[in-house]
C-alpha cells in the first residue's frame, strides 16, 4: 500500500444533473446527491467494506432492546463556521425528517423515531416504536447526515465533513475545497475537489478517456470494454445489492396466476442477460433481494434454473396458453428494456404472447410503475437488508411492488429486527429469503454491478458495497499519484 | 434501358427525362421502398430473434451486415427496420403537408379573422422547439407508432402551412383566380380547381425535403428514448442503440447510418433533379 | 425608410406578443395534461399520499389550472418569473447563468457556420451543375443525413479521446485562454456546424440561382464582369432575402435545437434545463424557457426582415 | 486600299439543347458584315433568332445554347476562339449591348450611376470620378432630366423610356466599337419611343459607332438603320439596304411584313351611321376611381381615373387610347367590377349596374366580360385549353351538356388556333396563341359587351390582323358591343366608331372615328397620332421637330 500524497485537484463526473439537485440531505435523491453531500456532511455511523456500519460522528450507540438507543458524540468535531457539534444538531438532523414541510424522503423511516432527545450536550436519546437492531446501519444513510441545528436553506450548508463548500449551482457545478479541520486524523488528502453531473453515459465514459475528468462513475457495461482496454483509466467494480426486477402483479388475474409467475421465472435467462446485457458484470440473482456478499445472504438456497420446458408446462397448466401481456419498460432501467425482449421472445416458444411496451423515463415512476400487471422496477442499495424487506414486500407498506400480502414475513421481519444477536437474526432473515424466492411476486434475475473508469492518475479508490463512489465517501479518500 | 426506348411509357418518358443524379437518386428511393414493403419476407431472422450470434459480431456469411449490442442479426434489424423509418416517416410526412395544404387552402380562401387567428397558432407551433413538442407530446400520451407519427406530423406541420399559405396568397392574388372571381365562381371551385392544382408542384418539393427530415427527427427522438417500441427499431434506434459499439469500429453503427444517408442523399437528388426539370421545362 | 421599419418592427413585436401568449397557453396546458405532477416528481418512488399532497399544496399545485396560468402570467409581465417547484429556487437564479451559455454556443456555431455556408451555397451556385456543385450537394446533403448524435459521438472520439486536442466535456473548462475556449467550444461547434450548414448553404444556391437567372445578371455577363463580381455584388444582395429567411431558420434551431449537443458534451446551456424542466414537471422553468426560445427566434425572424428590407431599395 | 468590315460573321450556327436532350438549331448558316459607322438591322417575327444572332457578337450565348459552327470577328478579335479571360476585356470595352427590357437588365437593389460606371471601373479603363463624369455628359447628351443626380436613384425610381436610355449610357461609356439594340424601344409607347429613338440615333452618329439593331418593326428601323437583314426560322432571307427593303422588297416574306404593318379600315362608312342610330348599352357618368385606402368621403388614396363621361352604344365598338399609366386598364376594372367607383353613375341595358361584382347576379357577369391585358397571367396554368374554354360554356349554360366538345372546337376556329391545342396547357402557348385562348373564352359565354384590353399588342402583325377582322364579323353578326383598349392610334382607328382618349386619368378628347384627323383636335390627341411612326427614312427628324412643339402645348393645357 503506498502512502498518500497530500494535493491536487479532482475531477468527478456523476450521472445525475438537474436543477432539482440539492445538497439537503432530507431531499437527495440519487447518488450524485448524496457524494456531494458526504463531502460536506458525517452521518453517525459508516460503512465499512464488508457492509457493516462503523461509529463516526458517534462514538457510541447502544442499546439493550433494540428500541432505546443512547447516542453519544465525539467530543471536539467542529462544523465549517466553527461551532462545535453538540446533541442539539443531532436532534434537530434526526427530528427535521417528521416534519411535513421538510418533504423528506426518510419520513416513513423517521415516523419510527418515537422520541429524540437531548440528554447532555454529548448525548442523545432516541427511542424508536418498534425495535430494530439495524438502527446502526439506518443512521449510515444519506438522510441522517448530521446538519446544523435550525438550518433551512441548504444553498450555501456547512457541516463536518471533509470539504467545505465553494460553489454549488444545481444542474451544473458543484467545487468543494478541503476542511482544514477535519476530526478524521489526515484527511482529506486534495485539496479541492468538483463534481460534475453528465447525465448521457456515452459522454461521461468519453469525458474521463479523454482525461477531462479523473472519475467516472458508472459506466455503462457497453462500454466497459472501452474503458478497459484504455491506458489510461482503470475499470472498477463494485458490487452492489443493486437490481431490476419484473414486478407481477399478485391483485392481477393473469399476472398473479401461480403458474404464469413461476413460467415467467423459468424464462429468466440468467446468464445470458449477465453475459451479454451486463457483459459479465453483475452477479447472478435468485428472485430474492439480498446480494451474495452481503452478510445476511441465505447460503445453500438453490438457483432456480432457465427452463423453457417447466416455463412452457407452467404456461400449459395456468391455461394461458395463446394470451397476451404488455410488459412495460424503460430506457432508464437497467437492462429492463434487454429483459423484457428475452421474454418476448422466450414467451413465443413457449406459447405466451408478451408485447413489450417501452415508455419514456419520464413520468415512469407516477404512471406506470406498479400500476400495471407487468412492470420493471429498479432497486437502489439500502442500508439494510431489513429495509428492503419492509418497504418492498411488507404487506402494509405502500411501495409493496407486487401487492403480495405474506402476514408471514412481517411477522418474521418484526422478531429479525428486534433479535438482537446477529446469527439469529441472519437465520430470520434467512427465512425469509426463500419465502420470497418461492412466492413473491417479483423476479429479481440479477444483481447489477457498479463500473466506475477511474483514471490511472488517481490511488485509494477502492470499491465500498454500501453504495457507489466508494459509499459515496470517494471525496475523503482518494488522492492523487 | 432499350425496351424503355422502345415504349415510351409515361414511367418512362419520365425517367429518362431525369438527369442521371436524378435517375441514381430515384432508383435509391424506390430500392428502400422496396425494402420496407418486402423486408419483412426478406429478412433471415425475425423481430424477436435472439440469435447465439457474437456481440458486435463483423460481418460474416452467417450474419451477412455483422451482429449488434446483443448478438441479434443486423441485416434482418436494418430490413425490418426500413419500415420503421420510411413509413413513419412517409405516413407523417404526408400528414403534415396534406393537412398543411389543406389548412393552408382554407384559410386562405375564408380569410379574415379565421385566417389571422389560424395562422398565429401555426405560429406558435412552428416557433417552440420541436423537439420539446415532442418530449411533451410524447410523455403524454407515451411512445405508440400514432402517437410518434402525430408528433412527426405536427411537428413539420406549421411549417408546411406557412409553405403552402404563401403559395396560395400568391395565386389567390392571381389574375386568373381573378378571372374565376368576376364569373361567380364558387369559392369551393376557385379553393380546389385554380389554387390547389398549381401548389402541388412546390409543396411536392417541400414534401421531399421533410420526409428526410422526419427519418432524421425520429432517429433524435430515439436519442431521448421516445421513438420505435423494441424490439422494433428505426434506422436512428438502430444506430442509437449501437452507438458504444463506434468506439470499435463495429458494424452496427455504420450500416443502420449507412442506410440513412443512402435513403436521404437519394431522395434528395431525386428531388432536386425534379426542380431542375421544372426550370428547364419553364425556360422553353 | 426609419419610419417604415419603426412600423415594421413594432407591428412584429405586436404578431409576436400575441403568439408567445399563444405559445404560453399552448404549453402551460399541455403540461397540464402531463401525467404526474411536480411534487410526484420530487418525491419519486418515495411518495406517499401525505408528502405528495403536502409538497402540492406549499407548491400551490393544488390550485385550478386556469387560475394558475392567469397567476403566474401576471408575475411574468411583472418581471417576477417564478419559483421553480424542483429546487426551490428562484427561475432566474436557474436560467441567468445558462443564458449565457446558450447564447455563446449559437454565437460561436453561428460564427462559424454561416461563413461556411455562405461560401459553400456561393461557389455551387457559381458553378452550378459543375462537378465542384455536385460533390458540395452531396457532402453537405450526407453530413445532415447522419444523425447528429452519430456525428458527436464520433467526433468525440476521434478528437477528444484518440487525439485528445479537444475536450469531451464543455462543461467546467477553463475559457480564460484562446486555446482553452478552441478545446471546449470546438467539438460541440463543430457538430452543430454540421446540422446547420447544409440546409443554409442549399438555401444560399437555391436564392442565388433564381437570381442568377434574372435578366440584369445576363446583362452583368454581357458587361464583361467576373462571375466573382457577378455573383457577389450583384446576385447576392437580391438574394439576400430568402437567404437571411432561411438562416432565420436554421439559427433557431442553435438556440431551442441543441438538446442532443448540450447532452452530449454536457453543455450546460437552456435546450437541456428545458427538457430537465419537462421531466421534473417544473413548469415556471419549462414557460421561461419556451418563452426564451420563442422570442429569441420571432427577434431572429425580425432581424431577417430588416436585413431584407436594408437589401432592398423598393421596400426603403 | 479597302478598309475590312468591322464585324464579319460566316457560316453562323447555333444549337440549342430541348428539355428532352436533343439540340435543335435554332440559328443556321447565318453571314453578313458591318462596316465601321454602319447600322445593320436584324427584323423578323418573334422566335426568328434575332435576339440569339445579336448576342453571339458579344461572344455571348442563352444558357443551354451554343454555337455550334461558323466564325464571328469583331475588330481584331476572333469570338469563337476567344480565351474566356480575352472575353471579359472584349466585353467590357469593344462591344456592347442594349437590352430589350432595360427594366429587367439593371440590378434591382444597386444605384444606376453605379451600375452605369461599373464596367469602365472593373476593366480599369478608367477610374471612378472620371468615370462619373462622364457618364453625366451622357446622360445629358441622351437628353434625360436632370443629369447630375438621375444616377442616384434606384431603377425603380425611373421611368421605362429613362431607363432604356441610361442603359444606352452604360454601354456607350468604354467607347464601344460596336453595340448592339436589341428592340429597346418595343416595351415604350409611341411617345417615349421617338424620344429614346432620337437619342440612340444621335449618339450613334455623334460618335461613329457600328450598331446592330434588332426590331419587329419596319417602320423604326428605316428610321436608323443603313441595312436590314430579314430573317425568319433562324434563316436568312433577305439581306440589303434599307432603302431598297422599302422602296422594292424582293423576298415575299419581307412583302408580307410590309403589307401586314399597313393599317386597313375594318369599318365602312354604313356602320358608321348604323352605330349613331343605336340606344347607349353602357352609360358612365361622372366615374372617379383608384386605388388604396378610401378617406371619410369614400376617395382613394390614389386618384387613378377623374371624373370620366363615356357612352357604349349596343353593336359599337368604343375605342379608348392613351399612352401607358393613363388609366385604361383601370376603366376596364371598373365596368368588369374588379374595383368598385368612388364617384359616378353607371348603368347598363339602362339598369343601374353594381360598383362590386359581388353584388352582379351571375348573368350579369356573363353579359359583360373582360379581356385581360395580359394572358400570360389569366390563364390557370394547370388547365388544359380545353377545360378554360368548356368553364364558361357550363358555368353559364350556354349549350347542352353533349354540345360543350362541339362548341369548344367552333371557338378556337373562331380565333384561328387549331383544334389540336385542346388538350395543350397555356405554358406550351405562345404569347399571341394565350391572348387569342383568353378572347375565346370571353367569346364563349356569349356576351353583350366585351371589353378587350389591348388584345393584339403581343400578337404579330399578321395574326393581329386576323383578330381585328374576328371582332369586326361579330359585330355585325351578334351585335356584340365592345371597348376596345389600346395604347396603338393606328390600330383604333381602323376598328372603332368612337374614340377616347385619356391623358392622366382623365378624358381629354372623344370623337367619331372620321373626326380623328383633318380637323384640329386637343393637343395630346395629336401628339399620339403624329407618334405613330411611318415607313419612310427621315420620319423620325421631322415628327422629333413637331413633337417638341406638341409636348409644351399639351403639358400647358
Ligand atoms: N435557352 C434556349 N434553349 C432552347 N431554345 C431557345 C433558348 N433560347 C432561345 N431559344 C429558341 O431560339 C429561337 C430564337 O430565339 P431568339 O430569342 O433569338 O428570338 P428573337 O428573334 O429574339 O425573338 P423575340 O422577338 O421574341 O425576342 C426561339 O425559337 C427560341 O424558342
Ligand atoms: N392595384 C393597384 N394599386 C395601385 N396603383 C395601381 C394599381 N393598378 C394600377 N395602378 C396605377 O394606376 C395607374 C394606371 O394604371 P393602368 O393599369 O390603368 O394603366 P394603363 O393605362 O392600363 O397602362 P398600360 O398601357 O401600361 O397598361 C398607373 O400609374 C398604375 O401604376
Ligand atoms: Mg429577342
Ligand atoms: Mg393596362
Amino acid at each position: 500500500q503506498e502512502t498518500p500524497k497530500k494535493g491536487g485537484h479532482v475531477k468527478i463526473a456523476v450521472q445525475n444533473s438537474s436543477v432539482s439537485d440539492t445538497l439537503d440531505p432530507a431531499k437527495g435523491a440519487h447518488s450524485a446527491d448524496w457524494t456531494k453531500q458526504f463531502c460536506l456532511f458525517n452521518a453517525l455511523t459508516e460503512f465499512n467494506a464488508s457492509m457493516v456500519p462503523d461509529l463516526a460522528l458517534a462514538e457510541r450507540l447502544e442499546s439493550s432492546d433494540g428500541s432505546k438507543w443512547l447516542i453519544t458524540l465525539k467530543k471536539g468535531i467542529h462544523f465549517h463556521d466553527g461551532s462545535e457539534l453538540t446533541s442539539a444538531d443531532v436532534v434537530y438532523s434526526l427530528a427535521r425528517h417528521k416534519e411535513p414541510a421538510t418533504a423528506s424522503k426518510a419520513i416513513a423511516i423517521a415516523n419510527g423515531f418515537a422520541d429524540i432527545k437531548a440528554l447532555s450536550k454529548y448525548e442523545v436519546s432516541l427511542t424508536l416504536s418498534k425495535p430494530d437492531f439495524d438502527l446502526p446501519s439506518v443512521l449510515g444513510s444519506s438522510y441522517f447526515l448530521i446538519v446544523k441545528e435550525g438550518v433551512t436553506d441548504f444553498s450555501k450548508p456547512v457541516g463536518t465533513g471533509p470539504y467545505v463548500l465553494e460553489t454549488f449551482v444545481a444542474g451544473n457545478k458543484f467545487s468543494a475545497k478541503r476542511n482544514p479541520n477535519y476530526w478524521k486524523n489526515g484527511l482529506p488528502h486534495l485539496d479541492s475537489v468538483e463534481i460534475f453531473g453528465v447525465t448521457d453515459s456515452a459522454a461521461r465514459v468519453n469525458a474521463v478517456l479523454a482525461g477531462d475528468v479523473d472519475i467516472c462513475a458508472l459506466v455503462e457495461t457497453r462500454y466497459a470494454k472501452q474503458v478497459e482496454s484504455s491506458n489510461n483509466v482503470s475499470l472498477v467494480v463494485n458490487k452492489l445489492p443493486l437490481y431490476t426486477d419484473l414486478i407481477l402483479r399478485q391483485d392481477h388475474a393473469v399476472a398473479g396466476n401461480k403458474d404464469f409467475v413461476a413460467a415467467v421465472r423459468y424464462m429468466q435467462d440468467r446468464k445470458r442477460m449477465l453475459d451479454s446485457v451486463m457483459q459479465g458484470y453483475g452477479a447472478i440473482a435468485n428472485d430474492h433481494p439480498v446480494a451474495p456478499w452481503d452478510p445476511y445472504f441465505l447460503e445453500g438456497l438453490p438457483q432456480r434454473p432457465f427452463d423453457l420446458d417447466k416455463a412452457k408446462f407452467h404456461v400449459q397448466k395456468s391455461g394461458l396458453a395463446g394470451s397476451s401481456m404488455d410488459i412495460i419498460c424503460q430506457p432508464g432501467i437497467a437492462a429492463s428494456v434487454e429483459g423484457a425482449q428475452f421474454l418476448q421472445g422466450f414467451g413465443a416458444k413457449v406459447g405466451f404472447n408478451f408485447k413489450v411496451r417501452q415508455v419514456p423515463v419520464d413520468g415512469y415512476w407516477s404512471t406506470y410503475w406498479t400500476k400495471y400487471p407487468m412492470t420493471y422496477g429498479s432497486i437502489s442499495n439500502r442500508p439494510n437488508v431489513g429495509m428492503i424487506f419492509d418497504l418492498f414486500y411488507r404487506s402494509t407498506s405502500s411501495t409493496n411492488e407486487a401487492q403480495w400480502k405474506e402476514p408471514k414475513l412481517d411477522q418474521l421481519l418484526d422478531s429479525a429486527r428486534a433479535e438482537g444477536d446477529f446469527n439469529k437474526r441472519k437465520a430470520i432473515y434467512g427465512d425469509m429469503q426463500t419465502l420470497v424466492h418461492e412466492n413473491s411476486g417479483t423476479i429479481i434475475p440479477v444483481f447489477t454491478a457498479i463500473l466506475d473508469g477511474v483514471s490511472k492518475k488517481i490511488r485509494g479508490y477502492v470499491p465500498n458495497p454500501s453504495g457507489m463512489n466508494m459509499g459515496y465517501r470517494v471525496a475523503e479518500a482518494i488522492w492523487r499519484a | 434501358m432499350t425496351n424503355i426506348l422502345r415504349i415510351p411509357s409515361l414511367g418512362g418518358r419520365f425517367f429518362l427525362s431525369l438527369s442521371i443524379s436524378g435517375r441514381v437518386g430515384l432508383c435509391i428511393s424506390i430500392f428502400w421502398i422496396l425494402i420496407a414493403i418486402f423486408g419483412p419476407w426478406i429478412a433471415p431472422y425475425g423481430a424477436t430473434d435472439f440469435t447465439d450470434g457474437p456481440i458486435f459480431g463483423p460481418l460474416t456469411l452467417a450474419y451477412p451486415m455483422g451482429t449488434d449490442y446483443l448478438g441479434r442479426d443486423l441485416l434482418s434489424r436494418v430490413l425490418l427496420g426500413a419500415r420503421f423509418s420510411i413509413g413513419l416517416a412517409l405516413v407523417a410526412t404526408l400528414l403534415a403537408s396534406t393537412c398543411g395544404t389543406l389548412l393552408a387552402l382554407i384559410s386562405t380562401v375564408i380569410g379574415g379573422w379565421f385566417d389571422e387567428a389560424l395562422s398565429r397558432l401555426m405560429d406558435s407551433l412552428l416557433i417552440l422547439p420541436s423537439k420539446i413538442l415532442a418530449l411533451l407530446m410524447v410523455a403524454i400520451y407515451g411512445s405508440s407508432l400514432p402517437v410518434l407519427v402525430l408528433t412527426a406530423a405536427v411537428t413539420y406541420m406549421p411549417g408546411a402551412y406557412r409553405i403552402a399559405r404563401s403559395q396560395a396568397l400568391g395565386l389567390n392574388a392571381m389574375e386568373y383566380v381573378m378571372v374565376s372571381r368576376l364569373n361567380s365562381e364558387s369559392r369551393l371551385y376557385i379553393a380546389c380547381k385554380d389554387i390547389l392544382p398549381n401548389m402541388i408542384h412546390p409543396m411536392m418539393a417541400d414534401f421531399g425535403l421533410r420526409f428526410v427530415y422526419n427519418v432524421l427527427m425520429l432517429s433524435s427522438l430515439s436519442f431521448l428514448g421516445l421513438g420505435v417500441q423494441p424490439p422494433d427499431a428505426d434506422w436512428g434506434s438502430l444506430v442509437r442503440e449501437n452507438l458504444s459499439g463506434l468506439s470499435t469500429g463495429a458494424p452496427a453503427v455504420l450500416m443502420p447510418a449507412i442506410a440513412i444517408a443512402t435513403l436521404t442523399i437519394g431522395a434528395n437528388l431525386f428531388i432536386d433533379s425534379l426542380q431542375a426539370r421544372k426550370r428547364l421545362g419553364a425556360g422553353s | 425608410m426609419n419610419g417604415l421599419i419603426l412600423r415594421l418592427i413594432l407591428r412584429r413585436i405586436g404578431i409576436g406578443l400575441i403568439t408567445l401568449f399563444i405559445v404560453c397557453a399552448l404549453v402551460f396546458f399541455m403540461s397540464s395534461l402531463l401525467p404526474g405532477d411536480a411534487a410526484q416528481m420530487a418525491l419519486g418512488q418515495a411518495a406517499t399520499a401525505e408528502t405528495v399532497a403536502a409538497l402540492r399544496a406549499q407548491l400551490g399545485l393544488d390550485q385550478p389550472a386556469l387560475l394558475r396560468f392567469f397567476t403566474w402570467l401576471g408575475n411574468f409581465v411583472t418581471g417576477n418569473f417564478g419559483i421553480s417547484y424542483a429546487g426551490g429556487l428562484p427561475v432566474s437564479d436557474i436560467v441567468a447563468p445558462r443564458i449565457p451559455n446558450s447564447l455563446m454556443l449559437a454565437a460561436a456555431a453561428t460564427a462559424t457556420s454561416v461563413p461556411i455556408a455562405l461560401f459553400l451555397g456561393i461557389v455551387s451556385a457559381m458553378y452550378r451543375g459543375s462537378r465542384l456543385d455536385r460533390v458540395i450537394g452531396i457532402g453537405t446533403m450526407s453530413v445532415v443525413a447522419v444523425p447528429e448524435f452519430l456525428v458527436a459521438t464520433l467526433a468525440v472520439l476521434l478528437f477528444a479521446v484518440k487525439l485528445r486536442w479537444m475536450s469531451a466535456l464543455s462543461l467546467g473548462a477553463d475559457l480564460s485562454t484562446v486555446a482553452g475556449f478552441f478545446k471546449a467550444y470546438g467539438l460541440p461547434v463543430l457538430v452543430l456546424c454540421c446540422v446547420v450548414v447544409a440546409q443554409m448553404a442549399r438555401m444560399t444556391r437555391a436564392a442565388l440561382i433564381n437570381q442568377l437567372d434574372a435578366a440584369y445578371v445576363e446583362m452583368t455577363v454581357i458587361k464583361g464582369l467576373k462571375p466573382t463580381r457577378v455573383v457577389l455584388r450583384h446576385a447576392l444582395p437580391n438574394a439576400i432575402g430568402p437567404i437571411v429567411n432561411a438562416m432565420a431558420l436554421s439559427l433557431s434551431y442553435l438556440l431551442g435545437g441543441v438538446i442532443i449537443v448540450e447532452t452530449i458534451f454536457s453543455y450546460p446551456g437552456l435546450a437541456s434545463t428545458l427538457v430537465d424542466a419537462v421531466s421534473n414537471r417544473d413548469l415556471p422553468v419549462v414557460q421561461f424557457c419556451v418563452l426564451f426560445f420563442s422570442a429569441c427566434y420571432l427577434l431572429l425572424l425580425l432581424i431577417a426582415d430588416i436585413v431584407t428590407i436594408i437589401f432592398n431599395p423598393r421596400l426603403r | 486600299m479597302t478598309v475590312p468590315p468591322l464585324v464579319e460573321v460566316l457560316g453562323l450556327q447555333v444549337v440549342a439543347a430541348g428539355a428532352d436532350g436533343k439540340e435543335t438549331t435554332i440559328v443556321k448558316d447565318v453571314g453578313f458584315s458591318i462596316n465601321k459607322g454602319e447600322v445593320l438591322a436584324l427584323i423578323g417575327e418573334s422566335g426568328s433568332g434575332k435576339t440569339t444572332i445579336a448576342l453571339t457578337l458579344l461572344g455571348y450565348t442563352k444558357p443551354g445554347c451554343r454555337i455550334a459552327a461558323g466564325r464571328i470577328r469583331v475588330g481584331d478579335t476572333d469570338v469563337t476562339t476567344a480565351k474566356r479571360r480575352a472575353l471579359y476585356k472584349f466585353r467590357g470595352s469593344y462591344v456592347a449591348y442594349v437590352a430589350q427590357s432595360a427594366s429587367a437588365s439593371f440590378n434591382p437593389s444597386l444605384k444606376i450611376l453605379d451600375q452605369v460606371v461599373e464596367g469602365v471601373c472593373v476593366h480599369g479603363l478608367m477610374d471612378r470620378k472620371a468615370a462619373c463624369e462622364k457618364a453625366v455628359q451622357l446622360f445629358q447628351s441622351l437628353a434625360l432630366p436632370s443629369p447630375q443626380t438621375i444616377g442616384e436613384r434606384y431603377p425603380h425610381q425611373v421611368s421605362g423610356g429613362q431607363l432604356q436610355r441610361l442603359m444606352a449610357a452604360m454601354a456607350l461609356m468604354s467607347d464601344p466599337q460596336l453595340v448592339v439594340f436589341d428592340e429597346p424601344t418595343t416595351a415604350l409607347d409611341v411617345t417615349t419611343q421617338i424620344e429614346v429613338l432620337n437619342a440612340f440615333k444621335h449618339a450613334i452618329k455623334g460618335l461613329g459607332i457600328s450598331a446592330v439593331y434588332v426590331s419587329h418593326d419596319l417602320a423604326v428601323v428605316s428610321q436608323v438603320a443603313d441595312k436590314v437583314l430579314v430573317l425568319k426560322g433562324g434563316e436568312i432571307q433577305e439581306q440589303a439596304d434599307v432603302l431598297k427593303i422599302i422602296d422594292q422588297p424582293a423576298h415575299p416574306y419581307t412583302r408580307s411584313l410590309m403589307a401586314a404593318a399597313m393599317p386597313i379600315p375594318r369599318l365602312s362608312d354604313d356602320d358608321a351611321v348604323q352605330a349613331a342610330a343605336q340606344a347607349p348599352l353602357l352609360q358612365i357618368t361622372g366615374m372617379t376611381a383608384g386605388y388604396g385606402k378610401r378617406d371619410a368621403s369614400g376617395m382613394p388614396a390614389l386618384k387613378i381615373l377623374d371624373e370620366i363621361d363615356l357612352t357604349v352604344r349596343r353593336g359599337t365598338t368604343m375605342g379608348v387610347i392613351g399612352e401607358s399609366g393613363s388609366g385604361k386598364s383601370t376603366l376596364a376594372y371598373v365596368v368588369a367590377g374588379l374595383l368598385s367607383p368612388a364617384k359616378g353613375q353607371i348603368s347598363f341595358d339602362g339598369k343601374p349596374l353594381q360598383g362590386k361584382s359581388a353584388d352582379r347576379d351571375r348573368d350579369l357577369h356573363r353579359r359583360i366580360q373582360l379581356v385581360f391585358q395580359n394572358a400570360d397571367k389569366v390563364l390557370n396554368p394547370s388547365h388544359s385549353v380545353g377545360e378554360i374554354l368548356a368553364r364558361p360554356l357550363k358555368l353559364f349554360e350556354r349549350c347542352a351538356p353533349g354540345q360543350i366538345k362541339v362548341q369548344v372546337a367552333r371557338m378556337l376556329d373562331m380565333v384561328k388556333l387549331p383544334v389540336a391545342m385542346i388538350n395543350r396547357r397555356p405554358a406550351e402557348l405562345s404569347g399571341g396563341q394565350k391572348q387569342r385562348v383568353n378572347l375565346a373564352r370571353a367569346l364563349a359565354a356569349e356576351p353583350e359587351l366585351i371589353i378587350c384590353d389591348e388584345v393584339t399588342s403581343a400578337l404579330d402583325t399578321v395574326v393581329g390582323a386576323a383578330i381585328l377582322d374576328l371582332l369586326v364579323e361579330l359585330r355585325h353578326e351578334l351585335q356584340m358591343s365592345y371597348i376596345f383598349i389600346s395604347h396603338d392610334i393606328s390600330t383604333v382607328r381602323t376598328m372603332c366608331d368612337e374614340i377616347t382618349v385619356l391623358y392622366q386619368g382623365r378624358k381629354v378628347d372623344e370623337c367619331p372615328r372620321g373626326a380623328l384627323t383633318g380637323q384640329p383636335r386637343h393637343a395630346y390627341t395629336e401628339l399620339l397620332i403624329d407618334s405613330v411612326p411611318e415607313l419612310r427614312q427621315g420620319w423620325l427628324e421631322e415628327a422629333s421637330q413637331r413633337m417638341r412643339a406638341k409636348r409644351d402645348q399639351v403639358s400647358n393645357a
